[in-house]
């Protein structure tokens, strides 16, 4: 199920006919993210941002990208061939040192991120397993907001200064509850190694037991990448583009790559820690090779994609019925195929661990289609009024819980399942007297 | 033990002779601020090579060092609050022309 | 005027305007870190005002202390080009005012000159002016409130507006040929009588379809608890200042004061149709935008009684006899009708030859627009684009 | 040389290079770049002394909560980023010259002092720290915990606009 030979292996084999064996592990780390880079983020965020305008285009009833390759699947390279031929513009007061390199503190970071995340079971799927690797998360997200403030600042223009300003109150603001949030998962696994987090997740997700910290992560991280309803330091309506209005070119095109790697990058870690990672709800405990369960997931993956596609194909929202049902069969069953194929050569922990981050990613989407944007000082009220007391007093509870066995981390999420429950009623109760009036 | 500790010691004490520098000439208070936080770091290098050099089964100089990193965010979150004090007060933050009680 | 509106000034006569941090003073202490005061330049190519709007706002921190509009970035001389121009070929110049409904800037300038010239429309023409006013209403209002939304950050409701939107310029462009500078209502009457056949099934359709859509875009944004946050209570237009200030229309009405123009100076077939005048007492973006929505299921309900009018009045005479070359006494007219965005008036001076002697242009979005500078103050500059979004300004409207 | 002397080296160079463009570089804004760098060289040093855990709070603390903060602090106070004013004090040589001596003085206690250095391998450094911190610890610990507390308030309470 491993592969024979993992990433950190490679590097260090090839650098061994150099004379450079004994090389720290730093330069090491440093590689495996470049290869990392080229070999996964890259072409994820690329198939990523396609796949977000398709549902973004699903959601608001039109086609989405469409002209370049077949549905527009190559449209995300398109543009960043546009970008690298555009003329890479610098503000004539512009801080020139510091605008060049802004976008490149924004983006690093967002690609470091992928160094200690486990995307599969075993050491083939993890760069490197830190033992500190949650700390290191944390820290490493923390970088981007620098890069977001010194874009602002030395693009010399008063709305990128606003939205630089803005982001840093909001990030530092936001760091906060997420990670109180992150801080449970560590609390029940006992170690801090992201494998070892998603290992004690066997038998049972830790989004069951803590649901609230799930919540309250999801909501502080979208406020960490600047996502909708949180998008305010690059606010089109309000700040022009925020802190890269002044970038051009294929500095704006990191900017806007790290973004969604970022997006990516929130759903991986919401996966890693609270939904099971590659585990398969309910069979935890099951040898994953066992064809048993590979044929359970194609099943499985195979009547969601069946599903998904045919209410698609019953609405009919953004294509013509007749034209393009055929799509929904066929990509199911190139969905099954993957699965199967994975399952066959023991890769299928990944394939679970990247099917659940996407379908955060499509929760991701569903907001941004959604909603509209909030006020910077309500964004900060919720974030210090609402989230950091939630995120406090779930964490007391959770460390109580560990530290002496009573289990009011599960009361509390008892609690918030009902008030959860009673939200979900009182909305539907108010949606249906809606519609039976009008 | 490939680096001698002696390197260790003395890089932190350059770095903590640049800080100590950075405090006494800069004029600006949040330069200042910045020169500190070196000589922190230079003192936080001295005690982890000691923890990794002399009681690596301790690692009580880690410890210190941990310490010295929480002091050191407290530190920068109340000078930065004193900086935005007396520049909303004196609009700007020259610490050689800072002489309240002078007049 | 119906001023039965809510008193809202406070007992001793003072006007309180702006925000929470502004009750006490209008330009006092508002800010918990004092940081540098920062003059910016909201337009002309600010994505969020609406067209070539520039406002010269000056910031603290976020809080905007002081906003001035700054226009004439559009102007094109509209009411000098009209002394040029025969009464007639004037028409198709007034489609380039408000051109997001220039049905109404039609219907404007034919009243005006109908009763400077004394001229009786056929009560069929009527009829079409009266359909194709309230569609172009609708179609206004959705452009209004889906942008809006996209103001506020929310993306799809301007997709779904503009996708019912899409409907109705399909029916004027079967109407009229155009979609967007429709040149549809004549001075006397309507350039020719609607289609029938496949339009009158496609008008029933939309009149069956649209109410649950604008349902639908409505509750993705009124019941939305962050498009509340956003617009509850912001931009508060008290009922005294909207009066003084001259402002109409949804502007108007938001703030509790039932002026419309087609019922206070009915013209035209309206006092023989039943529907309401909307009206919310708040004066807040929500109530601008409230009105908005409510107007529009109010002009369905119109368009419903059009709809059987279309049966009992027989297709006939659509265009007054003399009106081509129609040539007023000397004297003057002032007429207005209730465009989307208020009370659109034309104010006409002959000297009895063929050519306006004079005309004045009583533009509703240049009016509502005048009331930014008092009641943008004090709030944030994510509230100015709110309050920008909810007065509604077309810039060839301001700026004529 | 070994590799780790190589990389000891090349981090050193870069601490001490991006230290001294802090204190001497006349826009703020750069000096808390450069000071960025220098953060990310000591915690490279880290790496380097196997002390992972410090290593990733470094970053933490000083990279992604200090430096933030004080960036932000040279943009509230916007207008002394660069300008006309000499970044240096009138008595920057004294300074110089203070720093060099207490320099001198440091180099002679490091070059001459006799440590006892113990070649055992190193313990699995967070494990260990994380129960030197709960157990030998818990008394500093918790007295942090209290001074982060009042420098929460006291920040909180200057950085207040005492009109209202």
């Amino acid at each position: 199920m491993n592969l024979p030979i993992t990433l950190t292996g490679i590097v260090e084999g090839a650098l061994a006919p150099l004379g450079l064996q004994g090389l720290t592990p730093l330069v090491v780390y440093l590689l495996d993210a470049l290869i990392i880079l080229l070999l996964l983020i890259m072409p994820v965020v690329t198939i990523l941002i396609w796949l977000l305008r398709k549902m973004l285009g699903f959601i608001q009833r039109r086609l989405g990208p469409m002209r370049v390759g077949p549905f527009g699947v190559l449209q995300t390279i398109a543009d960043a061939v546009k970008l690298f031929h555009k003329e890479d513009l610098f503000p004539a007061n512009a801080d020139r040192v510091v605008f060049a390199l802004a976008p490149f503190l924004v983006f690093v970071p967002a690609v470091l991120v992928y160094v200690v995340i486990p995307f599969g079971q075993g050491d083939g799927f993890v760069t490197k397993d830190l033992s500190v690797g949650l700390v290191y998360l944390t820290a490493v997200t923390s970088i981007s907001a620098i890069g977001i403030i010194t874009a602002g600042w030395s693009s010399d223009n008063k709305w990128s200064l606003l939205g630089g300003l803005r982001s840093a109150a909001q990030l530092v603001s936001y760091e906060l509850p997420m990670t109180l949030a992150l801080l449970g998962p560590p609390l029940m696994a006992g170690t801090l190694s992201l494998s070892g987090i998603v290992a004690a997740q066997q038998s049972v997700w830790f989004v069951v037991p803590q649901a609230l910290g799930f919540l309250i992560y999801f909501i502080a991280a979208l406020a960490e990448i600047a996502h909708l309803p949180f998008d305010l330091p690059e606010a089109e309506s309000e700040l022009v583009a925020g802190y890269n209005v002044e970038y051009s070119g294929m500095r704006f095109g990191l900017f806007f790559l790290g973004e969604f790697a970022n997006s990516f990058t929130i759903c991986l870690v919401a996966t890693v820690l609270f939904l099971g990672g590659w585990h398969l709800p309910f069979l935890g405990g099951l040898p994953l090779t066992s064809w048993q369960t590979g044929l359970a997931t194609v099943a499985t993956m195979a009547l969601l994609g069946g599903g998904i596609w045919y209410l698609n194909w019953r609405r009919a929202g953004w294509t013509s019925a007749t034209r393009w049902h055929w799509l929904g069969y066929v990509s199911a069953a190139i969905l099954a195929a993957i699965v199967l194929v994975a399952g066959l050569v023991g890769f299928i922990s990944v394939v679970i661990t990247l099917v659940k981050t996407s379908l955060l990613v499509f929760v991701l989407m569903w907001l941004r289609g959604t909603l509209p944007r909030v006020r910077v000082d309500q964004l900060m009220s919720f974030g210090w009024k609402a989230l950091v007391p939630l995120g406090l007093v779930n964490f007391l509870a959770l460390a109580f819980q560990a530290a002496t066995g009573i289990p009011t981390g599960w009361v509390l999420n008892l609690l918030f399942f009902v008030f959860v429950g009673w939200l979900l009623l009182f909305a539907w109760r108010k949606r249906w007297a809606y519609s039976a009036v009008s | 033990m490939e680096i001698p500790l002696s390197w260790y010691l003395i890089l932190a004490a350059i770095l903590f002779a640049v800080g100590v520098y950075g405090a006494l000439a800069r004029r600006n208070a949040i330069a200042i601020l910045m020169s500190i936080e070196l000589m922190l770091n230079a003192v936080n290098i001295n005690l982890v090579a000691f923890a990794r050099y002399v009681t690596p089964r301790e690692l009580t100089g880690q410890i210190f060092a941990i310490f010295i990193m929480m002091l050191a965010a407290a530190e920068a979150a109340v000078g930065l609050g004193l900086v935005l004090t007396v520049y909303r007060n004196l609009r700007h933050i020259q610490v050689d022309e800072i002489n309240l009680l002078r007049s | 005027m119906a001023t039965e509106t809510k008193q809202t000034s406070e007992p001793d006569g003072v006007l309180r305007l702006g925000g929470p941090g502004l009750a006490a003073e209008p330009t006092g202490d508002i800010h918990e870190i004092e940081t540098d005061h920062l003059e910016v330049s909201m337009g002309p190519q600010h994505p969020s005002t609406h067209g070539v709007l520039r406002l010269k706002v000056k910031l603290d921190g976020e809080w905007v202390t002081e906003v001035q509009p700054e226009i004439g970035y559009l102007h094109r001389g509209v009411e000098k080009i009209a002394e040029n121009r025969t009464y007639f070929q004037f028409l198709t110049i007034t489609d380039r005012l408000d051109y997001v409904a220039a049905m109404a800037c039609n219907a404007a300038y034919a009243v005006a000159v109908e009763k400077l010239a004394g001229l009786t429309v056929p009560p069929r023409a009527e009829l079409c002016r009266v359909i194709v006013q309230e569609l172009d209403r609708i179609a206004s209002h959705l452009v209004s409130v889906g942008t809006y939304g996209l103001d506020l950050g929310a993306t799809s409701p301007f997709i779904y507006a503009f996708r019912d939107r899409e409907t109705i310029l399909d029916l004027l462009e079967m109407v009229c040929g155009a979609r967007l500078t429709y040149s549809y209502i004549r001075v006397g009457g309507v350039a020719r009588d609607l289609p029938e056949g496949e339009w009158r099934t496609r008008f029933r359709q939309f009149l069956d379809e649209f109410p649950p859509m604008l349902d639908e875009q409505d509750t993705l944004l009124s019941e939305n608890e962050i498009f509340l946050l956003r617009t509850r209570g912001v931009g508060v237009l008290p009922p005294e200042v909207a009066v003084n200030y001259g402002t109409s229309g949804p502007v108007l009405r938001g703030s509790g004061v039932a002026y419309d123009v087609r019922r206070s100076k009915p013209y035209g077939l309206y006092p023989q149709l039943d529907f309401n005048v909307v009206t919310r007492p708040t004066g807040d973006c929500l109530a601008r935008y409230q009105v908005r929505v409510e107007e529009m299921r109010q002009s369905v309900k119109i368009l419903r009684q059009c709809d059987q009018l279309l049966d009992e009045i027989p297709p006939g005479e659509v265009l007054a006899k003399g009106a081509r070359g129609v040539k007023p006494a000397a004297g003057e007219a002032y007429a207005s009708v209730e465009s989307p965005r208020g009370e659109m008036g034309v104010y006409l001076i002959s000297d009895g030859s063929n050519k306006p002697y004079r005309l004045k242009w009583r533009s509703p979005s240049f009016v509502n627009l005048s009331v930014l500078s008092a009641i943008g103050r004090g709030w944030k500059v994510a509230d100015l684009v709110a309050i920008i979004g909810s007065i509604d300004p077309v810039f060839g409207d301001v700026d004529r | 040389m070994s590799a780790h002397q190589l990389a000891f080296l090349v981090l050193g160079v870069l601490i001490l290079v991006s230290a001294l463009m802090v204190v001497t570089v006349r826009n703020l804004v750069h000096a808390a770049l450069f000071l960025i760098l220098c953060f990310a060289g000591v915690a490279g040093l880290y790496v380097l002394l196997q002390a992972e855990f410090l290593a990733v709070a470094q970053v933490l603390i000083y990279i992604g909560a200090i430096t933030v903060l004080i960036l932000f602090g040279i943009m509230l106070t916007r207008k002394i980023t660069g300008g006309a004013q000499p970044p240096l004090a009138s008595h920057w040589k004294a300074a110089g010259a203070g720093a060099g001596a207490f320099l001198l003085l440091l180099l002679y206690v490091a070059m001459t002092g006799q440590w006892q250095v113990s070649d055992q391998p190193p313990m699995d450094s967070t494990t260990t720290l994380g129960l030197a911190l709960v157990t030998r610890y818990v008394l500093p610990f918790e007295l942090a915990s209290v001074v982060l507390l009042a420098a929460l308030v006291g920040a909180v309470l200057l950085a207040r606009d005492e009109t209202r």
